[in-house]
């Protein structure tokens, strides 16, 4: 399942881009699984993904929830708001 | 701007407030000992508003709160310039101080919002 | 009124101030479930301006503050209205924050100044 | 010696005056000794006195600090600033 993932802050300048297509097994991957595939899609993202987390459709989420082809993921870390 | 004020509105929180409390967040001048003409602040905008709203609806809930508004800027903040905004109403001083620090600390953990400085040597600000 | 801006002047203050907070302390409409048309401040007065000017530079001294202000009203202060007002500029919002407790507290225990309530059956407000 | 003691907000109203002359022993009395004497004329005060601090001057003073005839001398208790 390909899923597309929002890219933010210093993390979208890294990477040179505000959104990553990434290849996920399985039926209903989970944040955790978009996570590795991220780390393997752009090693860049590797010394940051630990400290992120994943929003779907606006909400922060744990990292055993199933993920839907229809949700809206993005990757939320470094956040600097303040 | 993000603006959401949550809770009563303030006509009918002053009616029981005994303390009103605002903080302001003012962009310094320099970081990391380089000046600075500004910050340009972006966000991912559904969910921003969304996390403010909820940060503020669970301070209120925990704290006993009349009124909370937080107003954050998006786009180019010049430095001297206020880049946040939080207004919080209660019965006593102890829970609007303490309802205070919570929130700017749930803020900066978990609003969807970054900075990226601009230099001063830029001559042109990027807005 | 008493007032007691201490330390630099706010112009200064504000270049390299990254918080400024505002807290307002307002007269509630009830005291011990009564209602209350307002409440009547007296001071000690040579000392009470002495008091709130070491409150505050104390303060400003432990915290590093760059800006404090306190002004605590005098006479009849009529319900919703604000009784006392501190502004406290810093670095950054924790030592600001900090302070305005550490200076309310003080202030509630050091300051000379009482209220006395004036209950909403008395037509006439004492002034 | 005689030193006069200013009364405020409370403490006013219980006794009903805004300031009392006591009668203290020894050519530099302490503040501890001017309580004492408060205590003893006017009666009305004891429930807050040992809640209460002497200012002499404009200035919170410990129990020892001995007393001048020229000084200002004020009763601090039960304040409600704020």
């Amino acid at each position: 399942m390909k899923i597309q993932v929002l890219l933010f802050g210093p993390q979208a300048v890294i990477t040179g881009r505000d959104r990553v297509l990434v290849e996920v097994d399985g039926v209903a991957p989970t944040p955790a699984s978009v996570k590795d595939a991220l780390r393997q899609a752009l090693p860049q993202l590797a010394a940051t993904l630990d400290q992120s987390r994943l929003a779907i459709n606006h909400q922060y989420t744990t990292e055993d929830t199933p993920l839907c082809e229809s949700d809206e993921v993005a990757l939320i870390g470094m956040v600097s708001g303040g | 701007m993000i603006d959401r004020p949550v809770g009563p509105m303030p006509d009918e929180a002053v009616e029981v407030a005994g303390a009103v409390v605002c903080f302001r967040g003012v962009v310094r001048r320099e970081e990391s000992g380089r000046q600075l003409e500004g910050l340009v602040y972006t966000s991912y905008d559904p969910m921003a508003a969304r996390e403010l709203k909820r940060i503020a609806h669970r301070a209120a809930e925990q704290f006993g709160l009349l009124y909370v508004g937080i107003t954050h800027s998006r786009g180019f903040v010049r430095i001297h310039e206020t880049s946040l905004r939080l207004v919080v109403a209660a019965a006593h001083r102890k829970p609007a101080l303490s309802a205070m620090d919570t929130i700017l600390d749930e803020l900066k953990r978990d609003a969807p919002i970054w900075k990226r400085p601009v230099w001063a040597e830029n001559a042109e600000p990027i807005r």
